[in-house]
């Protein structure tokens, strides 16, 4: 900080001599040399507060899972949470993120950048956008923990999160992002990552979910699905808004650019779609069970965000409001559909937001894209016939088989070697005591009946 | 000296402490609890599924107190507690063998109060 | 994102073409544009990161409201926060936006802009601005949410908070931001909103609380108050901090510009106000009840970024720590004056914070505003005389009356057709269980006595 | 806002009214002030917004410390973390400031600036880099209240924070980043305040603990440590995560500048650290107790934050993991040292987080700096000879000194005077009660066993 | 008339709960303990301190029977909550001297049920 | 038999466990629990208003003991307990029926231990 004073005084004589400076001809080149450097700043500050709240959904996530969950399992469920953002960055600065944007290989792999070898001087925008892309490949990997909550073993999880960060994500990352990536190359849009972020993570999500089985109790001797509370619902509450908060970096800081003004518009569908997301599953909800739940509505609100993260740039506010109300109800159908028809056991509804709305949001782009809005590309609604919409279902396709084989691969492979789930008896007493033996809220009296 | 242990409504423990307090008895433990008995539970809608709460909360008040005070405190608990509504709970009386101040070492009906 | 990429491989070559470029003769031009287009970026940049700051502050109100009431209410009250915060952008979409900043019609009303429809590119700065005004709308609406807590119909909620945001907040508003607005007009200075938004959430708050009535048990027999004490406290402390991590946001950010240096000073005196409020507000509550309160200090930083909210550029930071410690007694001395003396139930103080400290700080920028800070405005201790003073009274006064006004017969209507109040057994169970059928705190031990 | 309205309208007549005037002669001048203008802009929104994130490590360090004490002394906790920053604003304000940056006297000490008054206009940079560095002289303030938790005398406290905030923290910043100061020309690099901030706060934490004695019950008779277990684990796990938030303005904003492309990278090394010493400190607790421990690997995150916040700028990115690393392990073996072998009662292991890896981190300045990054100073380990090292250590050692020295006569006088621990039965009952009349968690039911 | 207190595992809890209701048994108390007994607790690691901890969660239900309901009672509690592991539980029963049903009034074994 | 409760000064529970350990009694049941009695309360100063707190925090021990054993378990109540200030507590002593150890389906005597 030293040298922070140095540039604190400088800057006035910076500005005298600047001015004393451009006076003399030939100033030209080197106030052009000056636009590019404040292009680039603007840039970089631009993506680095988006990265920080991006990074700051992480705690969103822990809040959200861990609230919609018991008490019991919540020092496992935070540290599954901040462990897969630990590991993940590591995992993607050593592999992942040159597999994402090395140099394309066959559309399919990139293959250079190892260990941010691309960034040849500190004020490389490598960096910046590093940090960026690490975070995104953070909340992958996290959206997991919550569809396995209460019941997977916690050296397992360690293990799942390097895999999905390091390899999982980062390809078919490559395939949608990455320079020459074969999605990419077909004009598949997914602004900023519905499918390749969120459908991803839900989609292994659910290959998790179903691989581990049901918590004990969920289900009745009959089938019957029956209700296991989440313990602190305020705090469930507070991880939404503040991944609502998170999503303005998340989705207007995927233009990677502070330039480019689009950014306001982006933060406006987010918001319009996530509040629609809310509102209708509320409603809907509260017509089907005659009460407006907090947990659906929550979900509604993320449903609405995931919704919208892949066309934020391509649609109209309007359309944003549209998308969300679909997605909210949606996700209501959808955690429905998982719980009581296929009888796989999600906890927080990991699957119904992120693979389910995921997966819904890509497709939409190619419903309600809109010319003058993002890269132009125009949707069925909008005169653009079906060519988006048939390269949209295309890349959800293929991103989702992609993730639910990588997600069955792994869990197999660790349930074959580690063991993907605790014992009865630790999962009764819970996860807290018999994995890091210690208990969360202590002194506290909590009623543990099952 | 009996032992008398009442469980009430949590929202009437004001009014029983009121009425226990006017028969002069001052003395209690309360500890909260739930309560599984003819007031009916109410529906939780959790995430799509609907389940029947059966364990109401409620609260126990132990009071021990002399034999002669036995009918008093009686009177005051369902004073306090009754609304004539079901699930305004219960009282059960124990029959108490002995009762020691710990600060005093006092046993008997002295310590009682 | 695809295009993310292209934007990334392309900055380095822009930059190169720039400066080729610039060499040439009539570069100027091109230039100016450059810096124009910078400009706006560092604008909408700055304006967007307030905007999301204040977004944030919701997070703040539902844990402070939260907090402060009991646990059994806990999932309706933080429902509310998130509903009127989803409800109020819609209708500020459809239809606030253009009451409050559309073309004046005869200085009291909006007439145009409904759905964003003055937005014509997806660069507009329409888009900034909107949701820098929505966030602030939702603040007013959600304001009231915590003087009419424990008590309050949700669905009777949902629609009062449809009609602040769609009508009652942004036609005051209209009146002191919109071009053309009568208060705008006769120079009343509320920079950032202690009577445009704080106090005319605190006035329908006080209507609000006072047409519902007291909670059960918050009168005794004799009429005279009893604690009902809020549940979770650090709770709520955190909701504090981050309605003061917001605030940095809606103060500085109502520059609304990047490029007005003076965004430091006001954070500068946002801060001092606030600390000072704290401090006061101890102290003061210390030497009257003979303990340091942490829920009135709270208050009393709250009070301190109310007070400062209007006269943040206009004051010096000494006369901000003036103002803060002012607000800070105030709001003590209105609590008590609130709950003893009107016996009106308002459980977190929303009323003494936003309205009476919102009304105070409006007022002290006819007191303390000075030259060489904000717009130039000289108030009556620095030379300026009764004008300026008379005209934020006046401001006050009006803006107050049909806040009042307004609330009272959104209420009236509400409590004739769905009612405005749960029952009494629903109250004395909690709202929770009854409105929403779930617990917050599902497991743990909680003792509900009144 | 007025103010805004007619901005928001000028922008458009600015943008053309520049194009016009640029095309004319002598443009340059002008474009060179604007270029000026948006370089202040630039630099201002940057290290504001730095700044709001190291204000809001307050909420994060309430939280941590909260978390890991006991429930009964909750209200307390919170207060005095956030009196502390109110406390603090004011005194640095007033005093702090200008004996920090003033003009230097001997390099020992600033002589100027009083109350801001270096800062002739609003438009002054002078506001911007006194909120950033209130708000660090802060967060050395609060690091002390989490070693002398629940038994510390609340007045005590105050006093105590007002004179670190005014006095302590400020002589010893001013030598290491005070233009003149002493260690600042001897070429001392703390980039960020490993040294400057954390560790200063942390060997006067040391000094409190020590001289307050243990917690009633944390030895047993025999000596021996026992677990006084955090009574909300998930409120700290947020705590770390909004640390962790906080710490990306915390070391990027110390850049000064966001025109400083550097940003990037040492939110990068920032990042890698923490997430290192996260993934160090869980296993070496692992390995050595068996079990994964939350609040160590809490630790582990913030000891590698803490770690490279000296050395942030100058190392790679490959550094930054290896000094994470280094740090997670050595703080779990500095809290068993302090614990066991000191027996010095450290609730929340503030000591061996921030003292102890601040000064680990300072040191590793000397051996992993690197050319290329940050101010081009050299390390033993890249080339750098043992200059920088000793340099380093001499820093450490002379502020360690002064800051315990200061804590010791600081610690001494309050004893002697108010002092500064609680009654045993206050400790018993618990601080909320005794000091504040109020509990933290009302309703609950939470067991009090000692 | 007696007063049953019997200690439990919590999570057997619902399978009593079931075993009661098949013995028509449909009213009781339940509060939560913290239990010492043969069962071995769990080792706790806290910030680098091992420590065992011997209180374990138990659950507490208090059934208020009259005389010939007391050997169902035992029986059902048994069959509920039996694992054949140490921790199982106890069962405690008391002497009911009066039971009062505070909505009406009646006292005596009509009060029970 | 018999069925103690025991109520004290929750700082107090670990040297009232380990009066009982010495006295070789091991197996107890704890709950906790609000009490009213001789102990003056606190006040609570919450937004400006001043309220006396009545109900004061307790730890509630419930032993069931062989008759020979009743006099050890008070002794050790009472030293583990007694601070000799107002607020020490009380101990109660019933008159216990039956004691059944559920996962042997012992009674009696046997089943205590
Ligand atoms: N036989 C019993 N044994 C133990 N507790 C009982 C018994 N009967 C009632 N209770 C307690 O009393 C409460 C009120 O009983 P309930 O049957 O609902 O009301 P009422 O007595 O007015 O019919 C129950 O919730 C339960 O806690
Ligand atoms: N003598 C006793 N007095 C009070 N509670 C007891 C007694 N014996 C056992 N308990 C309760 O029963 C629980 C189970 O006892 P434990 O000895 O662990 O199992 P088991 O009866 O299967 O040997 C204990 O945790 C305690 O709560
Ligand atoms: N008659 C009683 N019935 C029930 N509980 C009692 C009775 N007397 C005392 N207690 C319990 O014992 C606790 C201590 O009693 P208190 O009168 O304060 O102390 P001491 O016995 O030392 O005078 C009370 O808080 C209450 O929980």
């Amino acid at each position: 900080m030293f040298n922070k004073i140095k540039k604190f005084l400088l800057m006035p004589a910076l500005i005298v001599g600047m001015l004393v400076f451009a006076s003399y001809a030939h100033a030209e080149d080197s106030l052009a040399t000056n636009i590019a450097d404040m292009t680039s700043s603007i840039n970089t500050i631009w993506v680095l507060v988006a990265a920080f709240l991006v990074f700051f959904m992480q705690a969103g996530f822990a809040l959200v899972e861990t609230g919609f969950t018991r008490a019991k399992n919540s020092v496992n469920i935070i540290m599954k949470n901040a462990m897969d953002f630990c590991f993940g960055s590591i995992a993607f600065y050593f592999i992942g993120y040159a597999l994402m944007f090395g140099a394309d290989k066959a559309g399919l792999i990139g293959t250079t950048g190892f260990m941010l070898s691309a960034a040849e001087s500190t004020s490389s925008w490598h960096y910046t956008f590093w940090l960026f892309q690490c975070v995104f490949a953070a909340t992958a990997a996290t959206i997991v923990s919550g569809a396995m909550a209460e019941r997977t073993r916690f050296s397992s999880y360690l293990v799942y999160s390097v895999l999905i960060s390091a390899f999982l994500y980062p390809i078919s990352g490559h395939w949608i992002w990455g320079t020459g990536g074969w999605l990419a190359t077909a004009g598949f849009v997914d602004f900023a990552g519905s499918t390749a972020v969120h459908s991803v993570g839900g989609w292994v999500a659910l290959m998790g979910a179903m691989m581990l089985g049901p918590r004990i109790g969920k289900y009745g001797k009959d089938g019957s699905s029956r209700v296991i509370a989440g313990h602190n619902i305020p705090m469930a509450a507070l991880g939404v808004f503040i991944l609502w908060f998170g999503w303005f970096g998340f989705n207007p800081g995927s233009t990677l650019s502070g330039m480019d003004l689009s950014i306001a518009h982006i933060a406006v569908t987010t918001n319009l779609s996530a509040a629609a997301g809310a509102i209708s599953a509320m409603c809907f909800v509260w017509l089907k069970f005659g009460k407006p739940d907090l947990s659906m509505t929550m979900n509604g609100a993320l449903a609405g965000l995931v919704g919208i993260t892949a066309g934020c740039a391509n649609v109209s506010p309007l359309s944003a409001i549209i998308i969300g109300t679909i997605a909210g109800i949606l996700v209501v159908m959808s955690v429905e559909f998982i719980d009581k028809t296929l009888k796989i056991d999600d906890p927080v509804g990991a699957v119904s937001v992120h693979a389910v709305c995921g997966s819904f949001g890509t497709i939409a782009v190619g419903l309600f894209a809109q010319e003058g809005y993002g890269s132009g590309v125009k949707g069925l609604f909008f005169g653009g016939g079906l060519t988006q919409l048939i390269t949209q279902i295309k890349g959800v396709v293929a991103v989702g088989a992609w993730a639910m084989v990588g997600g069955i691969i792994i869990f197999t492979i660790l349930k074959k070697t580690i063991g993907l789930r605790v014992s009865a008896e630790e999962e009764i007493k819970g996860l807290d005591i018999e994995e890091h033996g210690m208990e969360a809220y202590a002194g506290f009296q909590v009623f543990m009946t099952e | 000296m009996k032992l008398i242990i009442a469980l009430i409504q949590p929202h009437k423990l004001p009014d029983v402490k009121e009425a226990l307090l006017e028969a002069n008895i001052g003395k209690m433990t309360i500890t909260n609890a739930l309560g599984c008995g003819q007031q009916q539970g109410y529906t939780e809608t959790y995430r799509g599924v609907i389940e029947e709460v059966h364990l109401l909360k409620k609260v126990r008040i132990e009071i021990a107190v002399n034999d002669d005070y036995v009918k008093p405190t009686l009177d005051a608990i369902i004073k306090g507690a009754r609304t004539d509504n079901i699930g305004d709970g219960k009282i059960f009386v124990l029959d108490l063998v002995d009762c020691i101040r710990i600060r005093t070492g006092e046993t008997g009906s002295d310590a009682i109060g």
